[in-house]
């Protein structure tokens, strides 16, 4: 091991390096949020909870903690079961206009987070829908539901198309082959879109802030503590933010490893 | 794939599946490819006296190509968004390249998420822990004024460079990740080939693994561009509106004036771009191996 | 009711211009073992989609068990087809994996319990229902598929290159396992490969496949003996095939000019065409022509000898400019050398005349 | 626990779930309006009014929820109220000087003076010219502020500070942020030019815009309240044009350092002012909420928010002293002695003003 790292002096160095300029941001963020003062900035005071007590007392920051959580987990999985049932079609069938359906379902893709936000702006304001958690969660799925599709669509192979035959095959009706055979061989691939797309969700800000009215997502009220007043409970909600997208991805990591592990 | 005259009790379970992709479509065209054309349309009206004029006019296009100013925040935009493109895949490069061949392949897996897990740090506040960073009496003056290597604080923050070191930041870790996912699909056996034919190192890295490496260069080129050509948040939070870019002069239009017609333009120039892009490096792309 | 348990009537697929399989007329009896044989490409596996429902026929009827169940999907046929790749479920265990079709039968628990420990008996892995699929070997899996097919006791059971994943070895021993349990249950096996020598020895008929059409059918012995057509001459094993042309079809003989010389078959063919002639590379003998119905070959001149195990195989040059290449195969007893040359011969019936 | 559990469901089932449910196939237009019940007030307002201590007395009195919706800028409010339907508001909190137009659009009920502490707030602030519309008032001041300079007295002269010109004193080059307001910084300019914010024409506007352009080597950063405040806490900046208390004032109870001042050459106000929407289904308590914050103890609240300090309308405010002398508060009279309120102008000119802005912006 060590020997390894030797005779790649260089390479260490790079990796350190980048490590330590990929990290500084967190750290600082997570360090002053510990800030024993008014303002997260330099010199650091000695570490204090008191801001994170505040911002667990604040219950607009809270709700829209939970607001988030509830848009993420429903948006990611509409997005998902959409994606995985469209990925399937796709997969099983000779689609008529194939490559046509395809480039819709990718379009979004292609497309930055604040126009298709504007663009959703503009057409509830055509057909004078107010702006609630639903149209934000619809403009989280737009976003997600191409991610979703690909990376499960990506996953089915030709192998996937027989164990489908087999089941058919042996008696399984169309929901019990998607049930009983499909969805939980695909497993490992809903999970992994699932939780990315419940953590770009719940960290969306653009969308959000353009489609919410009262009740709105943690990032767009962390937007708004940003345009209120500089203090370190900005710092804590965003290590909170960190700390949750941290443990989804991390767990989804393990989850997905694991399974995939287990194949082979 | 159907036959003329089919008995169709024996056949409704069986297409049933048929259908499986229609929600998706239905859900994009309804709130996706709708709002684009209402987008579209409505960039084409006016916004005159605080009201919304259905009348058809390329007023707004005019405008938007006739001011140098605002004209300018696309040229912004695009530099913005390139500069941010070449310093990101000079610098995930390398180390996409390290963690793919240098790092032990039992640690690989734990570097890698190591590696890219900032990449969710909140988006909202990452730019401002920039700010935290690079301003005058941010960390990094105070330390580098502490070791004695300059004695004045450097002017980093709000401007160009913190735009771009904000963007570089978030993207040096997309674009590790797609070409990580990209160099580890090259066999070992092409290396291997390629030596045992006598190519040295250099040669290996130039004629095999950068021309395989490629798509995964392209998808996470094409990715940071789409994202960071239509970010508000970088640019206003350390960029300190010094100049302006396309995005911001949307916001303007929208929360300032609620000028839609006029953000449509913007939008729609963006999203043209964009295009523009997808196909020039259209032929790298397999969108679905992101 | 038919005599046949299946029947294709002129079945045809069309993938937009390629046509996978054009007009395929075959019949299988009850119990029979039929191997669709054909190099890849050939549409051989299309013919077996579309017995087990997988596919639609573009044009014509397939009649199974009396039933014209041409539209009719899989689950709802009289067939189970065993996938080259197994298709097993990966997040099932073995019986899980066997047990599946008799529970989307409804089929009540015991018995259930019963058919699918029989099965697992009955393929040889009693004892490995708890293991995971992905625990067990290339043979093992095979097996498993096996059991999971005749475990809702098909009338047909489809096997598409069941065997092409595994190694050569227990690739044999399967050959042998599968035409005993076909031949225990009674049940009736088509059975797609484009292994030649697997074909001969598992099956009781073999159509030949080639550009989605049959080009020969009927016992493994007939079509590799008395090949019907060029092709199928050249596909099943080694052949000598020898360019000639007709030259007298008198009294229900035909002569046949070819380089190496003048053959005669049985039958009046039509004078002047030019025609094949095909002889196996085991069918040259060496020594001189002695009596009626041997064919002398002329002198040879060997160019190559490759020694294979059971025989040698000599590539000689053959005709009086020596510009016809042969395939000879010598017994391991008889040893020749590059350079060697001799006189061979052939018997008359073993030649097969092939028209283009 | 049992209260987090039953939020999320309620919110899961009734609104998101059921919505998101049914909200794919019944497409848009069929979906019911989001009118909202007895127990809820929807105020839209500046973030200043955001805080627990100013909402919660209110709550806690009337058992009721009151929803903000925060915004910047009454361009922004304005586009926020076109986004929505008849009745989805209550209260609105406005710069006083867009009252006309937003009469103009038919969105405001009038007020009954009887009900109102008029005689509590201090008198230049209620003065007709932009309270009423034809003779009827539509809105009641309720905080103020100035648009000025806010600086660092460690590191600027404070005697440079009191002048205009030092938008373009050569001295602060690079040292100097502005407040991301379009409209005020072209007013504060117009004032130095002789130009009363109200008088400003379409012919005046070259002129302004300028001098704007002229600021611009100067300047370090524009950015919204608390970009500037970062700014100037960090040492990016040392003053932060077109802010003075609003920016500050929070701050400086940990940064001594800190302070603001208006121009000499005039000052330029800010007036906050409340309104009742002609369309509010619960106008009763509407105007309660709007005697709420009018009262001593909630402008004692609003004045030393959160988001941003600033001085009260009420004389009577509930202020400690230390809070009293961080807002000036007896400077008021000679300030608003030398003060004209920032008013909008006419549809075209604003939207000429926001051009102008970007072209600002955009100047390297």
């Amino acid at each position: 091991m060590i020997g390894h790292w030797k005779k790649n002096f260089l390479a260490v160095v790079y990796l350190v390096a980048a490590l330590f300029f990929i990290y500084i941001p967190v750290v600082v963020l997570v360090v002053f949020s510990f800030q024993d003062g008014q303002l997260p900035v330099p010199p650091f005071n000695g570490p204090s909870l008191q801001w994170y007590e505040k911002m667990f007392s604040n219950d607009r920051l809270v709700e829209s903690l939970i607001n988030s959580v509830v848009v993420a987990i429903i948006s990611s999985l509409l997005a998902t079961v959409m994606g995985f049932l469209a990925a399937y079609g796709m997969a099983r069938h000779d689609i008529r206009f194939r490559a046509g359906v395809r480039f819709i379902l990718m379009a979004p893709l292609t497309v930055s987070y604040l126009i298709i936000g504007i663009g959703l702006l503009i057409t509830l304001n055509i057909f004078g829908i107010p702006k609630s958690l639903l149209t934000v969660g619809l403009g989280h799925i737009v976003i997600n539901l191409p991610l979703c599709f690909a990376i499960i669509y990506s996953q089915f192979g030709g192998h996937l198309r027989n164990i489908d035959w087999a089941a058919r095959d042996l008696g399984a009706s169309d929901f019990q082959t998607l049930t009983r055979v499909i969805a939980p061989v695909m497993k490992p691939s809903l999970f992994a879109a699932f939780c990315l797309s419940a953590t770009l969700s719940w960290d969306e800000f653009i969308i959000a802030f353009l489609l919410s009215r009262f009740e709105v997502t943690l990032p767009v009220i962390i937007f708004e503590m940003l345009r209120a007043g500089l203090t370190p409970e900005v710092n804590a909600a965003g290590t909170m933010v960190f700390a949750i997208s941290m443990v989804t991805v991390a767990i989804a990591a393990i989850v997905v490893s694991v399974n995939f592990g287990a194949r082979k | 794939m159907s036959a003329p005259g089919k008995p169709v009790a024996a056949n409704i379970q069986f297409e049933l599946s048929r259908w499986a992709v229609h929600p998706a479509i239905i859900f994009t065209l309804v709130f996706f490819i709708i709002p684009l054309v209402a987008m579209v349309i409505i960039s084409f009206w006016q916004r005159i006296y605080g009201k919304l004029q259905a009348s058809w006019t390329v007023a707004n296009y005019e405008k938007f190509f006739g001011r140098d100013y605002l004209l300018e925040a696309l040229y912004n935009s695009i530099e913005v968004t390139l500069l941010t493109l070449a310093i990101s895949i000079l610098l995930a490069y390398p180390l996409a390249y390290i963690l793919a061949y240098k790092v032990p392949s039992r640690w690989q897996r734990f570097v890698l998420i190591l590696t890219v897990l900032p990449f969710w740090t909140a988006y909202v506040v990452r730019s401002y822990s920039w700010l935290l960073i690079i301003s005058e009496n941010g960390i990094l003056n105070v330390a580098l004024i502490a070791i004695g290597l300059i004695d004045q604080p450097l002017e980093m923050a709000y401007g160009r460079g913190a735009t771009v070191l904000g963007f570089v930041h978030f993207f040096t870790m997309l674009l590790t990740l797609t070409i990580y996912a990209n160099l580890v699909q090259i066999k070992a056996s092409y290396h291997k080939a390629a030596a045992d034919l006598g190519a040295n190192p250099l040669q290996i890295f130039f004629r095999i693994t950068f021309p395989l490496s490629i798509p995964g260069v392209a998808v996470g080129a094409f990715i940071t561009f789409v994202i960071a050509i239509g970010d508000y948040i970088t640019p206003q939070i350390l960029g300190g509106s010094t100049e302006v870019l396309v995005p911001q002069a949307i916001m303007l239009q929208i929360a300032r004036a609620a000028n839609f017609p006029m953000a449509s333009v913007m939008s729609i120039t963006l999203m043209i771009v964009v295009v523009i892009v997808y196909f020039i490096i259209g032929k790298y792309l397999k969108m679905d191996r992101i | 009711m038919s005599d046949y348990l299946v029947e294709l009537q002129g079945v045809s697929k069309k993938y937009g211009t390629t046509i996978a399989a054009d007009n395929i007329n075959l019949t299988i009896s009850r119990g029979e073992f039929l191997v669709l044989l054909g190099p890849s490409g050939s549409g051989k596996t299309t013919i077996l989609s579309m017995m087990g429902g997988f596919t639609v026929p573009s044009s014509g009827r397939l009649i199974i068990d009396g039933e014209d169940v041409t539209d009719v999907p899989p689950a709802f046929r009289p067939t189970v087809t065993v996938f080259q790749d197994y298709a097993l479920f990966p997040h099932m265990s073995v019986y899980e994996n066997v047990s599946f079709g008799l529970s989307m039968r409804k089929i009540p628990r015991f018995e259930r319990d019963r058919l699918t420990q029989e099965s697992l008996e009955t393929v040889g892995l009693a004892g490995f229902g708890s293991r995971r699929v992905h625990q067990l070997s290339g043979g093992q899996q095979q097996r498993v598929a096996l059991a999971r097919a005749i475990a809702v006791e098909p009338a047909v059971l489809l096997l598409d290159e069941p065997l092409g994943a595994l190694d050569l070895k227990i690739r044999r021993q399967m050959q042998e396992e599968l035409v005993h349990l076909q031949k225990s249950l009674g049940a009736t096996f088509v059975h797609v490969t484009h292994d030649q020598e697997e074909a001969m020895s598992i099956s009781d008929n073999i159509a030949l496949v080639n550009q989605g059409k049959i080009e020969d059918y009927g016992p493994p012995d007939r079509v590799y003996l008395r090949p019907s057509t060029l092709f199928a001459a050249n596909f099943m094993g080694d052949s000598n095939i020898l360019e000639g042309k007709i030259v007298s079809n008198q009294g229900g003989k035909t002569l046949v000019d070819t380089k190496i010389g003048r053959l005669r078959f049985e039958g009046e063919y039509r004078l002047g065409a030019n025609v094949h002639v095909s002889l196996r590379p085991e069918q040259i003998r060496i020594g001189k022509a002695k009596g009626s119905e041997i064919i002398s070959l002329g002198e040879i001149l060997v160019s190559e000898v490759v020694f294979q195990g059971t025989h040698r195989l000599c590539h000689v040059r053959a005709g009086k400019e020596k510009d016809v290449k042969l395939l000879i195969r010598f017994p391991q007893e008889h040893i020749v050398k590059t350079g060697d040359s001799m006189s061979v011969f052939a018997r008359e019936s073993d030649a097969v005349l092939l028209n283009d | 626990m049992g209260s987090l559990r039953n939020t999320i469901r309620r919110k899961v089932t009734r609104r998101s779930f059921v919505a998101g449910a049914a909200g794919f196939a019944a497409a848009s237009a069929v979906l019911p309006k989001t009118g909202h019940t007895a127990d809820e007030l929807n105020v839209l307002v500046w973030c200043d009014h955001a805080d627990k201590k100013l909402l919660a007395p209110f709550e806690a009195k009337h058992n009721i929820k009151i929803n903000v919706k925060t915004y910047e800028g009454t361009g922004a409010a304005v586009s926020i109220i076109e986004q929505s339907s008849p009745g989805d508001w209550d209260v609105l909190v406005i710069d006083t000087p867009d009252v006309p137009m937003v009469v103009g659009k038919g969105l405001l009920a009038p007020m009954d003076e009887s009900t109102l502490p008029l005689s509590d707030l201090l008198k230049p602030l209620t003065s007709a010219a932009f309270n009423h519309v034809n003779g009827v008032r539509y809105a009641v001041p309720e905080k103020f502020g100035y648009y000025g300079v806010a600086y660092n007295k460690e590191k600027v002269n404070p005697a440079d500070m009191r002048s205009a010109q030092v938008m373009w004193n050569n001295k602060y080059k690079g040292r100097v942020a502005v407040y991301d307001y379009y409209f005020p910084t072209m007013q504060l300019i117009a004032i130095s030019m002789g130009i009363k914010p109200d008088a400003i024409s379409m012919n005046d506007l070259p002129k302004i815009r300028e001098k704007l352009l002229a600021m611009k080597p100067n300047i370090k950063m524009v950015g919204d309240i608390v970009s500037v405040q970062n700014a100037l806490v960090n040492g990016d900046v040392d003053m932060i044009i077109n802010g003075a208390e609003f920016v500050v004032s929070g701050l400086m109870p940990t940064m001594p350092q800190l302070d603001w001042t208006i121009f000499d050459e005039g000052g330029l106000m800010w007036i906050q002012g409340l309104s009742v929407f002609k369309d509010s289904k619960k106008k009763k308590l509407a105007f309660d909420f709007v005697n709420h914050v009018l009262s001593p103890e909630g402008q004692g609240a609003l004045a030393t928010s959160e988001c941003y300090w600033a001085m009260p309308a009420n004389k009577k405010a509930v202020l400690s002293a230390a809070e009293k002398k961080i807002l000036r508060w007896d400077e008021q009279a000679a300030f608003l002695g030398r003060s004209v309120p920032s008013t909008i102008g006419r549809a075209d000119i604003d939207s000429e003003m926001l051009d102008i802005w970007t072209e600002f912006l955009q100047k390297k």
